[in-house]
């Protein structure tokens, strides 16, 4: 076979090795890791900004759960009270906690929402978060928007039946598994014997409902939706702690809240103004939480709202350490100044 | 001896072949009305053998040699049964072969290939005699024979890799051996080895040969080894192959390199086989002799 | 001697500098997801405890053990099946070549659906389903590919169907079928830890998980370096395998090439 | 038929009927193609029936509904080419690297001996152990998903370029030394050409790992892509969604290999055996 001379056709082979490259190049600068604006839905509805004095916008990046607990922080940007502060807020949505603390904590995001169990065991390992507001509480009511869930059948009635089972909760070594260690210890049981799994909210209604674990802690719109699978509850963990439970805070790092007083204040009034209209005005949390969440308008209108407290309630924060502690996730309690 | 000249070359076509009579035990492999055409789908069809009958008798030693593409391998392998045949069969201890036949033994050309390369020289040796259901102790006993036979003894527990193209191809004999065939097909045995180990080879198939009085099918392109070699030669034609001719080689029955090749009568045997090759290259058919042959 | 301490030094040469770049470069980092190395190496032996060995790193490779084992029986069989017959390998190769393309870890979901996160079934099923397809279509090419003389030779030695697949076949596909498990041992990793992440409670991949959800960063990075190990030893571990049944093949290969 | 005795002139030659035989390659074909139905019909039959609960397989008519449904969204295109794009630049960066570095340690022996430890023990490192880590500095950021594909897809690459630096017959190098080529055109016209069958093997190789990656780091962190896409569908129970995700999903890893194949082909059309051995 006449080779013929190779070089010219090895050159067109440099070529396509070279033009993968430039392509890629060329892909990789137009996408400079600007801020990824968050997942269409929750794109904030832009007020129109004449209504606020000239003042320079700073653009602030949020991390939330898909949960209902967050519904006041996308009222308050619809409202425009953040606009109000200054701030354009971009808001992203994470897992749990845990995911969310990291980036936080790299700059990633400015602000963040996490349980406090899970801000506690990053504050005793050394990384540097500073709260700046209540998340969410129990709504001081009997109906509790969280719950742990079970079959009828499963013959799980109180927390000590969740010995040698399998629970399902949305992260690891956060509150949800805490608090449910201490219910079943309030209830004589050994919280030891409890197996945790992990799953993303979404998936543990349909986990349990398919025998693949046989309880898992949910919040809402999730405890609606098991609730709607005719699946029952045997109480839910934050109420089990007490009435006024705090069970998540917003936060930054400690660095940016050094380094921007300003913007970390105007977040905290911004906040408080959000919490104090979502009070005032749960419907329309109920309407906007379509928005970030695959909730329908009837589930969302059944769901129980949490409660919004005007400021940290530090007991909480308190209960969680100690929890931590008893749970062995925890060698002993570190300053928790930081997070009160 | 007739005590005219006995006429140069006696052609065995020429008599009739009385082939039912000779049947029985002596004929060991019977060729008749052979034909072969390769017909591959998306290809031209290839007719091979046009027409082929000759017989070899039990404890005969038999070369068959022609011009290169003269079918000599698809000959060799519808034997073997490895091909089925067009038309005409082939008959082996008085059955027609349909597939690889009991009693036959091949040895390939590409020794390096036929041979297992992960198995040890005795296991490549051993393994037709466990198909053959002999127990342990025959199958070492054959094995250990085999391998004295080729002189392999020592290199038994070796890799067939391990060893140089002429001992590679002295285990697929030893193998053959072992396996005792009542016919031994041997397809251009050593066409890939140096002019030394060849000869070393031939010696070893004729004492062999003689040795296990076993009967040996020789396929070959080198006219000097065919007459050496063979009782009888068959010389082919040109593809589509018929018989040019079937050679009787009446050299003495002990036969050395040094001495029977410098025979006159060798020099007049090998003449003949290679004006018949060259004729057979020309075209020169039974079937269709050229219009202007010149002389023998 | 020389020639053995110049392997040495070779060979420890670079692993050392790292390291030690390493151990400095990190020495009094303050960034808390990059822990000296001095602390990780602390943490290892509280992490790993033999309890701890035994609740996760076996669990997680016993079902990688499994679902690799199945796929090879699986592969291998369907594998010389399809090879061996060019009608039955001709209706499959579309087939076979979707499956092979398709990304195992999306297996994980799928099966999930069938067999839920959590339990070993799933763990199991999604390794060997990934496992599969490289040892098959390899086993195939490698049947595919056997020397015809080879063929030629046991048919003519009337070997049986049977003492022929044992004797020549499979020993002459093994190179082929031993690439494709060497890919399939690497994928099966892979699927060993993702299938843990979904649904973890115990697990190597459930430790990591466990360790990042609780900040507990030293540990987090003794799970990546004791993933990292395992990686390594079974490499090592199938490379021993592969030297002593393939033993004959790499001796000839040696010998071709005139090394 | 019984043996015609032996005459001078054998009996005319058969006249055989020369049917066209339809040739092999295109019997190939509809085997192909009724293998593929086969398989969809036997899932199709399973489903319905209910051998296998619906709600797990789905009918392949509903999988390939909710597929066409898809086609008409933004956000599975928007998907698909984050999906495409993160592994076009994982996978270009992989090749860059690995071919440079594949070349420099190629080609002096003493960087080859004084780091083959180092990349033997780095190489079975399985690329999923640096999620965590990852998940940790970018958490969902692309650049996660860049850093396992670049991890996974470098060793692939560099690994098979040194195999191709190694593999230069040391013959062709010293015909070239002895007419005084320089090293730039020892590279270009010996070394370069030896190598090429290996660099495409491992673009071969590097694209098929790196899908694999993009897609583990999207499934698993969430990195924008396919990937989250299908852990969404799988876990709001949108089962058919969920399907139809894995065949595009499958369709890509198709479109990779004959990709990946072509280039190899049009790259070696000059290489005596265009490489054969499959990954």
């Amino acid at each position: 076979m006449h080779i013929k001379n190779p070089s010219s056709r090895v050159r067109a082979a440099l070529g396509a090795v070279a033009a993968l490259g430039v392509l890629a190049l060329a892909a990789c600068s137009s996408d400079t890791p600007a801020e990824t604006t968050s997942s269409s839905a929750a794109e904030p509805a832009a007020s129109d900004s004449a209504m606020t004095e000239t003042m320079e916008v700073t653009d602030v990046t949020v991390g939330l759960i898909p949960i209902l607990d967050v519904g006041p922080i996308y009222l308050g940007v619809e409202k425009g009270f953040f606009e109000e502060e200054g701030l354009n807020l971009s808001l992203e949505l994470a897992q749990g906690g845990a995911f969310i603390i990291p980036s936080v904590s790299q700059g990633d995001y400015e602000f963040g929402f996490s349980n406090v169990t899970s801000l506690i065991l990053a504050t005793a390992n050394g990384v540097g978060l500073e709260a700046v507001g209540p998340g969410a509480s129990t709504n001081g009511t009997e109906e509790d928007m969280a719950a742990v869930l079970t079959t009828s059948d499963s013959g799980i009635s109180t927390a000590k039946d969740l010995e040698g089972k399998k629970v399902g909760v949305n992260a690891l070594a956060n509150v949800n598994t805490a608090t449910i260690n201490q219910m079943v210890r309030d209830d004589g049981g050994d919280p030891t014997k409890v197996t945790y799994v992990e799953l993303p909210f979404p998936d543990i209604v349909p986990a349990i409902v398919s025998g693949d674990i046989d309880a898992g802690q949910v919040v809402e719109p999730f405890r609606t939706a098991g609730v709607n699978q005719d699946l029952v509850s045997i109480g839910s963990n934050f109420l089990a702690m007490s009435p006024t439970f705090m069970i998540a805070e917003y936060f930054t790092s400690s660095d940016y809240a050094a380094e921007n007083p300003d913007v970390v204040a105007a977040f905290e009034a911004a906040l408080a103004k959000s919490f104090e209209y979502a009070t005032a005005n749960p419907d329309e949390v109920r309407a906007i939480v379509l928005d970030y969440t695959q909730m329908d308008e009837e589930t969302a209108n059944a769901v129980r709202l949490p409660g919004w407290p005007s400021e940290i309630d530090a007991a909480s924060v308190d209960l969680q350490a100690e929890l931590a502690v008893t749970d062995g996730t925890l060698a002993e309690i570190p300053d928790l100044s930081n997070l009160k | 001896m007739a005590i005219t000249k006995a006429p140069l070359f006696t052609s065995r076509r020429a008599e009739a072949e009385p082939s039912a009579a000779a049947e029985g035990t002596s004929v060991a492999l019977d060729l008749r009305g052979v034909q072969k055409t390769y017909d591959t789908p998306g290809r031209p069809q290839v007719e091979a053998i046009r027409h082929l009958d000759f017989s070899i008798r039990r404890g005969e030693l038999v070369c068959v040699v022609g011009p290169s593409g003269a079918g000599k391998t698809t000959l060799l392998r519808s034997i073997a049964g490895l091909l089925d045949l067009t038309g005409g069969e082939v008959v082996l201890d008085g059955n027609v072969v349909t597939g690889p036949p009991e009693g036959m033994a091949v040895v390939f050309q590409e020794y390096g290939r036929s041979l297992f390369p992960w198995m040890t020289v005795r296991q490549n040796v051993e393994l037709p005699l466990k198909e053959k259901g002999l127990d342990k102790a025959t199958r070492r006993e054959k094995v250990n024979r085999a391998l004295e036979e080729v002189g392999l003894t020592e290199a038994a527990e070796q890799h067939p890799w391990q060893l140089s193209g002429g001992m590679q191809q002295r285990v697929a004999i030893a193998r053959a051996v072992a396996y005792e065939p009542s016919v031994l097909l041997m397809d251009e045995p050593f066409a890939a080895v140096d002019a030394q180990t060849r000869a070393e080879l031939e010696d070893l198939v004729r004492s062999l040969w003689k040795h296990l009085g076993v009967t040996v099918l020789f396929v070959t392109h080198d006219i000097d080894e065919a007459v050496y070699l063979g009782e009888r030669v068959i010389v082919l034609s040109n593809r589509p192959t018929v018989l040019m001719e079937d050679v009787d080689v009446d050299l003495p029955a002990e036969r050395d390199q040094l001495t029977t090749r410098s025979l006159a009568r060798f020099g007049e045997l090998r003449g003949h086989v290679y004006s018949l090759i060259q004729r057979a290259k020309r075209g020169d058919r039974p079937d269709a002799p050229l219009p202007a042959s010149k002389g023998e | 001697m020389t020639r053995f301490l110049k392997a040495t030094g070779y060979a420890v040469g670079l692993p050392a500098i790292l390291l030690t770049a390493w151990w400095f470069g990190s020495a009094n980092s303050t960034n808390t997801f990059w822990p000296p190395l001095s602390t990780i190496i602390e943490t290892f032996p509280t992490t790993w405890t033999w309890d701890r060995i035994v609740a996760d790193v076996f669990p997680s490779l016993a079902r990688l053990g499994i679902g690799f084992g199945i796929a090879v029986v699986v592969g291998i069989v369907l594998g010389t099946a399809i090879g061996l017959s060019p009608t039955l390998r001709a209706l499959s190769e579309p087939v076979l070549e979707f499956f092979r393309a398709v990304p195992p870890p999306v297996l994980v979901p799928i099966i999930a659906l069938f067999a839920g996160y959590t339990g070993w079934l799933g763990k199991i099923v999604t390794i060997a389903l990934g496992c599969l397809w490289p040892i098959l279509l390899n086993t195939v090419e490698g049947v595919r590919g056997l020397e015809p003389t080879l063929t030629d030779t046991a048919k003519s030695y009337r070997l049986s169907p049977w003492r022929r697949l044992v004797f020549v076949v499979l020993p002459g596909t093994s190179p082929r079928i031993f690439t494709g498990a060497r890919q399939a041992l690497s994928i099966g990793v892979i699927l060993m830890v993702i299938s843990e992440l979904f649904g973890a409670n115990r697990g190597l991949g459930a430790a990591i998980v466990q360790f990042q959800r609780s900040f507990a960063i030293p540990q987090m990075w003794t799970g990546v370096i004791v993933l990292g190990l395992i990686g390594v030893l079974l490499a090592a571990l199938f490379k021993v395998v592969e030297n002593r049944m393939l033993a004959w093949y790499l001796g000839q290969r040696q010998i071709d090439r005139g090394e | 038929m019984s043996s015609s005795p032996s005459t001078l002139a054998p009996p005319a030659r058969p006249r055989v009927g020369a049917r066209p035989r339809r040739p092999r390659r295109s019997r190939d074909l509809w085997l192909g193609i009724a293998g593929v139905l086969i398989v969809l019909a036997g899932a199709e039959t399973l489903s319905r029936t209910g051998i296998v609960n619906p709600d797990f397989l789905p009918p392949v008519t509903a999988m390939y509904a909710a597929l066409f449904e898809m086609l008409g969204e933004g956000w599975f295109w928007e998907a698909l080419w984050l999906t495409v794009r993160g592994w076009a630049i994982g996978l270009a960066a992989a090749m860059a690297l690995g071919i440079a570095l594949g070349f420099v340690i190629g080609s002096v022996p003493f960087l080859r001996k004084f780091t083959s430890s180092t990349i033997e023990f780095l190489r079975p490192i399985p690329s999923v152990a640096l999620i965590p880590l990852v998940i940790l500095l970018f958490g969902t950021q692309p650049q996660s998903a860049f850093v396992l594909v670049l991890y996974a897809a470098f060793w692939q690459v560099l690994v098979q370029v040194l195999y191709g630096v190694a593999d230069v017959d040391p013959v062709a190098r010293d015909t070239a030394r002895s007419y005084q080529f320089g090293p730039i055109r020892v590279a270009r016209s010996v070394i370069y050409p030896t190598a090429l069958p290996y660099i495409m093997t491992a673009f071969r190789l590097g694209a098929a790992v790196a899908l694999i990656l993009e897609i583990t780091a999207e499934l698993v962190i969430g990195v924008d892509g396919l990937g989250r896409e299908l852990g969404i569908a799988q876990s709001s129970n949108a089962v058919p969604e969920t399907y139809a995700l894995v065949i595009v999903i499958g369709l890509i890893g198709v479109a990779v290999n004959l990709l990946a194949r072509f280039v190899e082909r049009k790259a070696l059309w000059w290489h005596p055996s265009v490489r054969s051995e499959n990954s």
